[in-house]
């Protein structure tokens, strides 16, 4: 039982890293319904400017997160700039394309050697790790910190989307440019303030992974990417508290299946249960099943 | 012999009846106005008849069969057509294809002809292309053939709905708010319209319209709905004079055209 | 059956460029390096032109497409090696099983999951991907001559660009024939909006999945000529990054073209290997870099890709050409 | 590509002979292809560029570590650029596809890293005209079986790798069989993906199970996370891995007190590896890795079958690399090939200690 | 004269929608634009409140150049524009609808103010305050639009087919709601295909045709022109 509970306890520790990523992931989604594949790009460069931060440079760690969070939240309202809005009244799929392609160039081009380089880097931790015992279970401060990060970023979102004027400005972005745009919104900034947002999460995301995980390297952010945004599509796309459930769903399954099952099967089982519950719910966990009125 | 037997329909929406105890007979070769307040329910019927919405209660029979719960494309297979009150056309196809495709279920060559270009396949494509050219000519639109559906005039849209139903061979035409959006003279032309297609494709018609000149210009008989539910049924005179209707829907100065 | 005119100028063209090639192989103008990689752009158009029908036709968002790809490859790669002996015929049975396993298998997962939606239904596609590539890593524990994830190596290879291109040719008519009949208007109309093809007659699920299982059906057959061309099948060279390959090329050639599709298949096995010999040895490492700049740039410069909706004059049936001017539009962007 | 073709047209009628080399130069091991094409280019600076009467002219492709492109750049560089013999690739993903082209083009190919049998012998036959400069997969889970069992006197394991490399299966899969036939115990074998980066789901079993060793046949920086991870887990087993851990990108502090089965140990008193440790970090600002280093004796023992024969022709190398006798490579001397390709040195095992590699022994594989 | 339009050019790619039209509003008035279908009026709303970019030509609202605009700015102006089709925000409750039409407003009780003013007007909105706008009839999403468009309190009101949909009651509402507004001082800017009615409550009329103004006059003048009469009013029975 106690085995089973620490289990619980590592897919807890996996969804809400999943969570992290997710948050930012959802939240773009929801405004500008692209699945912004450069997203995991963009957790990459964060976990490395983390890096540099507190590990090369010396920074105190808070001054690490803000400076990667400010850089990389530019980063994103560079690439939508250049990469997406040229595309916003093309087809969805144009711009699904150039996030690939700006995913790509993320990857290659810090890999080259005067931008991050090739090399796997090991992080050393900035503070010291401490594990308490809990009722027979360790539970880390690294565990705990994201644990209240991804709270914070979690109530943080659904105040702003709900109860600010921005989060309306998107709310109705999402739906209909133009008629936003008849209600004095700022079409363009709104969008922007969206990547700022995501990127900026993406990056907190990305430092503290690279804290739990300690290794950062450029392709890293393909598959938490790729999970992360599975786990969101899993709780409904674009909705943010999904993106948390999906993502502890993510975690416990994924945990429980190498645990018990076959750690070969892991990601099979995942992804089928993924599938199992779109065929059930076709719009994710806390999706709204909307009949298209006709 | 009814063409359209509705008995008892009701659809809600969680908590809302958007149809209750609905009753509707048609028969064959009549043009039936559907009207009532905006709300009322009049497209949720029209979505119960195509297979989209499944009813909560109650029975639809087309042509003494029970078509209820049956899923749309064999509700249409069935003889029953329809347009939008949205248009819903094929947007990125031409318009010689939004009429082609719908011939689908009645394409006389199977999977091999068409792969292997049998004499089969191209008699039958033939006579499909010539159809549906004869279709739009109909509805004046065979000299945009080829054009783009999306690059319509909305006019034109509006009749491509119409020729796209008509490709399907309906014996029962539902028709919703053809003449939205149409300046009086336009609405008129549309009365031809619907009168010309009725006589030449021996159609049963139930329409829904908000234009009273259209309305009761066509129709023999009137159903009015409120909240759901039925409140009025009778000629065009009857309902002009039903103080209930004047009420809740024509308002005091009706201006009939 | 009669040949109709562009059937037969097609043929005619194909010919042409088939003398092309062998002058040129005969020549050594075409080296065996060249001629490997238009091999492989064959192959990758039969693949491509399975998710323009799925994607492109019909609309339906599939990221899977490389599981099927390898689905083929194992298939008609395994079969050869157990029981072929470098006979055409093995070759030619080995890939239509393979081209049938993907196709079935599709058929499966086909018939639930394309109830799904745009996105979800991408992400569900892209999950079976995964999962297929599980079974790829762990398939030698049911049939060890699979490998497993050490891959396998020792299938014939007997595919060589006489027969390769015999098969495209033939899959471009079989699916030009395809698009253009109303199994085709069945698919674009879904494709365009699938409330009103239901309400108009047209039984969606039926198309949808008729569309799958063809497109992964080609993804089959592609896979099984790699398998006969290529030597080695690792599980790796079917993962999920591969599948957004044949997206690409599908989008970037403009949804709803044929031409397009074909066009952008070949132009993008070509751009990585002319990449490879414009940089040099010393900008290498820009490879990467610079295929990802030309991606963006690409499809930002034409968005609706580089055909989107129209066919070259070739591929449209001589009946609908007296009716259009001098390129046909059966297609939109389908957004 | 270009480089030193003027060179070779110049008046001085040498003559020249063009090698191969194919690593993933981009892509996510791009960090292992850029090491093995430093030990590359150290191997043919030291020799000037030249073997016996030949002036070498390398010619450099990129793989990225995917089969397709790997028999792309084969049939280019054999076929187009018209090299004799090819130094590569990496891994067994890319190399088996290209040593069966290389072999079919009768051009000789010898692999720094690729360890999976099938390089050189394949369905039973063996590809005449490849080689390698490493161990063949079951060399060193054996010898790192013998070595925990015999020496270390430990008798229960773990074993955990990445079930999609067949390096890693390799080692894995070997070490199970000679743990077992040792009278060893293997309590659980698991496995992980590729870009895995959370094991605590296994790792939280295999504490349970309390083995005395936990094998980590993968790469530095995977086993570098894994074993941090394995810590927190209260995991005290003894870390045993294979030559995968050797780089200075290596995470030394967590895996102290650990164990791998290596090619040499820098700590060689012999000057073949003093002068290459020494070079490489004088050249490269760094401490050479296994990539690095094989690669290099790869390319030193193809440069001296090519002295040998004093020829380009290809089956002439191969001869001479077939009968190396006693050749003296950093990673083992008096180096000779068995008749499948593959060399025959000794392992030697290494052990962390102090946050740097230990000298422990060396033993003849049988 | 509140707003000024002078030889407006509007293209869509190359499709030239404008060619060239002028006309104006003066404080207080009702204009409408009658045409057929396609003849270019909306393009003609959706330059002045600045969806569109004009190639050629001027725009005056209160004596500023507004051509250039951009549509988020030009509602802080005072243009409120109902689109065609209503487009209300589908996700978003009835409520959020009317606060959004309020978006550039600060004063919050000036805001709640005009929320219970148009509350007020439809009935039929409050009653479904909390339902998602998406789930609206035809009729009760037009309502929203153009309680949204009152939202922000403007001071010329652009309205592109308010009544299209609607059942005769409500036709009639909104228009008594139109002319009331106006009474109230708010200048409005009108283009129907109702023509009757939008005649009916206008001072003054344009005609457009396939993007040139035709005809222009008071209402009278407008409705008693035969052409208009037939093309419009299709009072003249033209052959079949
Ligand atoms: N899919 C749906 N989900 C929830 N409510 C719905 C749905 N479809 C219709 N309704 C509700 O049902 C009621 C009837 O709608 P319906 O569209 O049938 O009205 P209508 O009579 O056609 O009105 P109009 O003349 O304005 O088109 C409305 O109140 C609407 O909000
Ligand atoms: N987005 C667009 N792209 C291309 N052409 C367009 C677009 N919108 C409108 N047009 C064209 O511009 C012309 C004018 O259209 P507009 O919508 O202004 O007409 P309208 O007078 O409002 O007609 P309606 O009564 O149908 O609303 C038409 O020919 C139309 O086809
Ligand atoms: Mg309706
Ligand atoms: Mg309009």
């Amino acid at each position: 039982m106690e085995h089973f509970l620490e289990q619980v306890l590592n897919g807890l520790q996996l969804g809400l890293m999943y969570a992290l990523i997710a948050l930012g992931y959802t939240m773009v989604y929801g405004v500008v319904q692209l699945i912004n594949f450069a997203h995991g790009d963009v957790f990459m460069v964060g976990a490395f400017l983390g890096y540099f931060g507190f590990a090369v440079w010396g920074l105190p760690l808070p001054v690490a997160i803000l400076t990667a969070m400010v850089a990389c939240a530019l980063l994103g309202v560079i690439i939508e700039r250049v990469a997406y809005r040229p595309l916003r009244y093309a087809p969805k799929i144009a711009a699904l394309i150039s996030a690939i392609g700006v995913s790509l160039f993320l990857e290659y081009f810090s890999s080259l050697k005067f931008v991050f380089g090739p090399n796997y880097r090991v992080v050393p931790r900035p503070f010291p790790e401490v594990h308490w015992n809990i009722a027979g279970l360790s539970v880390s401060n690294i565990q705990v910190i994201v644990f209240v990060v991804v709270l914070f970023m979690l109530i943080l979102l659904q105040i702003l989307i709900y109860r600010t004027k921005t989060g309306m400005a998107m709310r109705t972005v999402a739906v209909d440019h133009n008629a936003a745009r008849l209600m004095g919104v700022n079409v363009d900034t709104t969008i922007s303030i969206t990547f700022a947002i995501g990127s900026a999460f993406a990056a907190l995301g990305g430092v503290l992974y690279a804290i739990a995980y300690p290794q950062i390297h450029p392709f890293m952010g393909i598959m938490p990417g790729l999970k992360a945004f599975t786990a969101a599509v899993l709780g409904g796309i674009g909705i943010i508290p999904g993106a948390v459930l999906g993502a502890l769903i993510m975690g416990q399954v994924e945990t429980l299946t190498s645990a018990y099952i076959s750690s070969q099967m892991r990601d099979a089982i995942a992804f089928a249960i993924l599938i199992l519950v779109l065929l059930f719910r076709p719009t994710g966990l806390l999706g709204r099943t909307e009949t298209e009125k006709v | 012999m009814p063409v359209l037997e509705i008995s008892n329909l009701a659809k809600t929406f969680g908590g809302l009846k958007a149809v209750n105890n609905f009753s509707l007979s048609l028969d064959e070769g009549e043009i039936v106005g559907l009207i009532g307040p905006n709300g009322a329910g009049k497209t949720t019927v029209f979505n119960l008849i195509t297979g989209l919405y499944k009813p909560t209660a109650g029975t639809i029979h087309f042509c003494e069969e029970d078509i209820t719960g049956l899923p749309p494309f064999k509700i249409s297979q069935r003889g029953i057509a329809r347009t939008f009150q949205n248009i819903r056309l094929f947007k990125g196809n031409t318009v010689l294809d939004n009429v082609r495709a719908v011939f689908h279920p009645r394409i006389k060559y199977n999977f091999f002809d068409a792969l292997l270009r049998t004499p089969r396949y191209n008699a039958e494509e033939a006579k499909v292309t010539r159809e549906a050219l004869e279709l739009l000519e109909a509805l004046n639109l065979a000299h945009r053939a080829n054009e783009k559906a999306a690059n319509l005039a909305y006019g034109d849209q509006r009749r491509l709905e119409i020729a796209r139903a008509l490709a399907t061979h309906p014996k029962l035409l539902l028709l919703d708010e053809p003449a939205a959006g149409m300046n009086p003279a336009e609405v008129k032309r549309m009365v031809e319209l619907v009168r010309y297609i009725k006589e030449r494709f021996k159609l049963t018609i139930l329409l829904i319209e908000h234009q009273m000149g259209m309305v009761m210009n066509l129709c023999e008989r009137l159903v009015v709905m409120d909240f759901g539910q039925i409140i009025a049924t009778g000629t065009p005179l009857e309902i002009r004079n039903n103080p209930v209707v004047l009420e809740a829907y024509l308002g005091k100065g009706a201006t009939v055209a | 059956m009669k040949l109709s005119r562009n059937t037969f100028f097609y043929f005619a063209g194909a010919v042409f460029f088939f003398a092309l090639v062998k002058a040129m192989q005969f020549s050594g103008m075409l080296t065996p390096y060249w001629q490997l990689v238009l091999d492989q752009a064959l192959i990758i158009v039969i693949g491509a032109l399975g998710l323009s029908i799925i994607y492109g036709f019909t609309g339906q968002f599939s990221l899977g497409h490389a599981a099927f790809y390898g689905l083929g490859a194992y298939t008609a790669g395994a079969l050869d090696k157990v029981y072929g002996n470098g006979n055409m015929l093995f070759f030619f049975l080995s890939l239509l099983t393979g081209a049938a396993v993907a196709g079935l298998v599709a058929l499966l997962i086909g018939l639930p999951i394309l109830r799904l939606r745009s996105d979800y239904l991408g992400i569900a596609t892209l999950g079976f991907g995964i999962i297929v590539r599980v079974g790829m890593e762990n398939g030698n524990k049911l049939f060890p001559v699979l490998g497993g994830a050490t891959g396998m190596s020792g299938t014939p290879q007997v595919a060589h660009f006489d027969l390769i291109f015999i098969l495209t040719l033939i899959v471009i008519l079989l699916v030009r024939n395809f698009i253009f009949s109303t199994y085709g208007r069945a698919c674009t109309s879904i494709r365009e909006d699938e409330i009103a093809a239901d309400v108009m007659g047209i039984d969606t699920t039926r198309y949808k999945v008729m569309a799958f299982v063809l497109g992964c059906a080609l993804a089959g057959l592609a896979g099984g000529i790699y398998a006969h061309r290529y030597p080695f099948l690792h599980p790796a060279s079917f993962d999920f990054l591969k599948s957004f390959d044949f997206l690409l090329i599908v989008v970037l050639g403009g949804l709803g073209s044929m031409t397009g599709t074909i066009v952008t298949a070949v132009g993008w096995v070509f751009l990585l290997e002319v990449l490879r010999v414009v940089l040099g040895q010393n900008f290498i490492d820009w490879r990467g870099v610079i295929y990802a700049l030309i991606l963006v740039v690409s499809i930002i410069v034409r968005p609706q890709g580089l055909f989107s909706g129209k066919e070259l004059r070739l591929l449209i049936p001589d009946h609908l050409k007296m009716l259009t001017g001098k390129e046909h539009t059966h297609a939109g962007s389908g957004n | 590509g270009g480089q030193g073709k003027t060179e070779t047209q110049g008046a001085s009628g040498e003559k020249v002979i063009k090698i191969g080399f194919i690593a993933p130069l981009t892509g996510d091991v791009k960090t292992f292809g850029e090491s093995a094409q430093k030990g590359f280019d150290l191997a043919l600076e030291q020799a000037g560029y030249k073997a016996g009467d030949f002036k070498i002219e390398p010619v450099k492709a990129d793989d990225r570590n995917d089969a397709t492109e790997a028999v792309n750049v084969a049939t280019k560089l054999i076929t187009q650029d018209g090299v004799k013999a090819i130094v590569g690739s990496l891994t067994s993903l890319t190399t088996i596809p290209i040593s069966k082209f290389a072999n079919d083009n009768k051009v000789v190919l010898i692999t720094g890293t690729a360890t999976s049998p099938k390089v050189t012998v394949d369905e039973g036959k063996r590809k005449e005209y490849i080689f390698r400069a490493c161990f063949i997969d079951p060399t060193q889970g054996t010898v790192a079986a013998k070595f925990a069992l015999e020496e270390l006197k430990l008798k229960t394991a773990a074993i955990l790798y990445d079930q999609g490399n067949d390096y890693t299966i390799g080692l894995a899969n070997n070490f199970k069989e000679a743990f077992t036939a040792g009278g060893g115990q293997v309590l659980t074998m698991e496995a992980y993906a590729k870009n895995d980066t959370d094991f605590s789901a296994v790792l939280t079993n295999i504490a349970k199970k309390n083995p005395d060793i936990l094998y980590l046949p993968d790469y530095y920086q995977k086993v570098s996370l894994i074993g941090k991870q394995a810590r927190d887990k209260g995991i005290k087993a003894v870390f045993i891995g294979g030559d995968g851990w050797d780089s200075s990108d290596l995470d030394y502090k967590t895996m102290e007190g650990g164990y791998f089965t290596n090619h040499y140990s820098a700590q060689d008193p012999r000057p073949e590896v003093q002068n290459w440790v020494k070079q490489f970090k004088e050249k490269y600002g760094q401490e050479p890795d296994a990539f690095a280093t094989l690669t290099y004796d790869a390319t030193n023992l193809l440069l001296n079958a090519i002295k040998t024969a004093n020829s380009d022709d290809p089956a002439k190398i191969k001869e001479a690399l077939q009968n190396t006798k006693d050749f003296s490579i950093v990673s083992g001397e008096k180096v000779s090939f068995d008749e499948n390709g593959n060399p025959i040195k000794p392992v030697t095992i290494l052990k962390i200690e102090g946050g740097k590699q230990k000298f422990v022994t060396a033993i003849k594989p049988n | 004269m509140i707003l000024q339009v002078k030889d407006l050019e509007v293209y869509y790619g190359s499709i030239r929608a404008l060619q060239g039209i002028s006309f104006y509003v003066d404080k207080g008035e009702i204009v409408t634009l009658i045409g057929a279908n396609g003849a270019g009026k909306s393009t003609t709303l959706r330059t002045i409140s600045g969806l569109l970019i004009p190639r050629q030509g001027e725009i005056y609202f209160q004596g500023q150049k507004i051509n250039r605009t951009p549509a988020h700015q030009i509602v802080r102006m005072g243009i409120s524009h109902v689109p065609e089709g209503r487009q209300i925000f589908p996700n978003l409750t009835v409520m959020e609808n009317l606060l959004m039409g309020a978006y550039t407003r600060r004063n919050r009780s000036e805001v709640q103010e005009s929320l219970e003013e148009v509350l007020n007007r439809f009935p039929r909105l409050r009653e479904r305050a909390k339902q998602l706008a998406g789930t609206l009839s035809g009729g009760e999403q037009q309502m929203l639009a153009m309680g949204r468009g009152l939202m922000s309190k403007p001071t010329l009101l652009v309205l592109d087919e308010p009544s299209m949909g609607l059942s005769p009651l409500l036709v009639e509402e909104i228009f008594e709601i139109i002319k009331n507004i106006n009474q109230q001082g708010t200048t409005v800017l009108l283009v129907e295909q109702n023509a009757y009615m939008a005649l009916q409550i206008a001072h003054r009329a344009y005609v457009l045709e396939t993007g040139r103004i035709v005809l222009s006059g008071t209402s009278a003048e407008v409705q008693a022109n035969p052409q208009i009469r037939s093309a419009y009013l299709g009072e003249v029975e033209e052959g079949a």
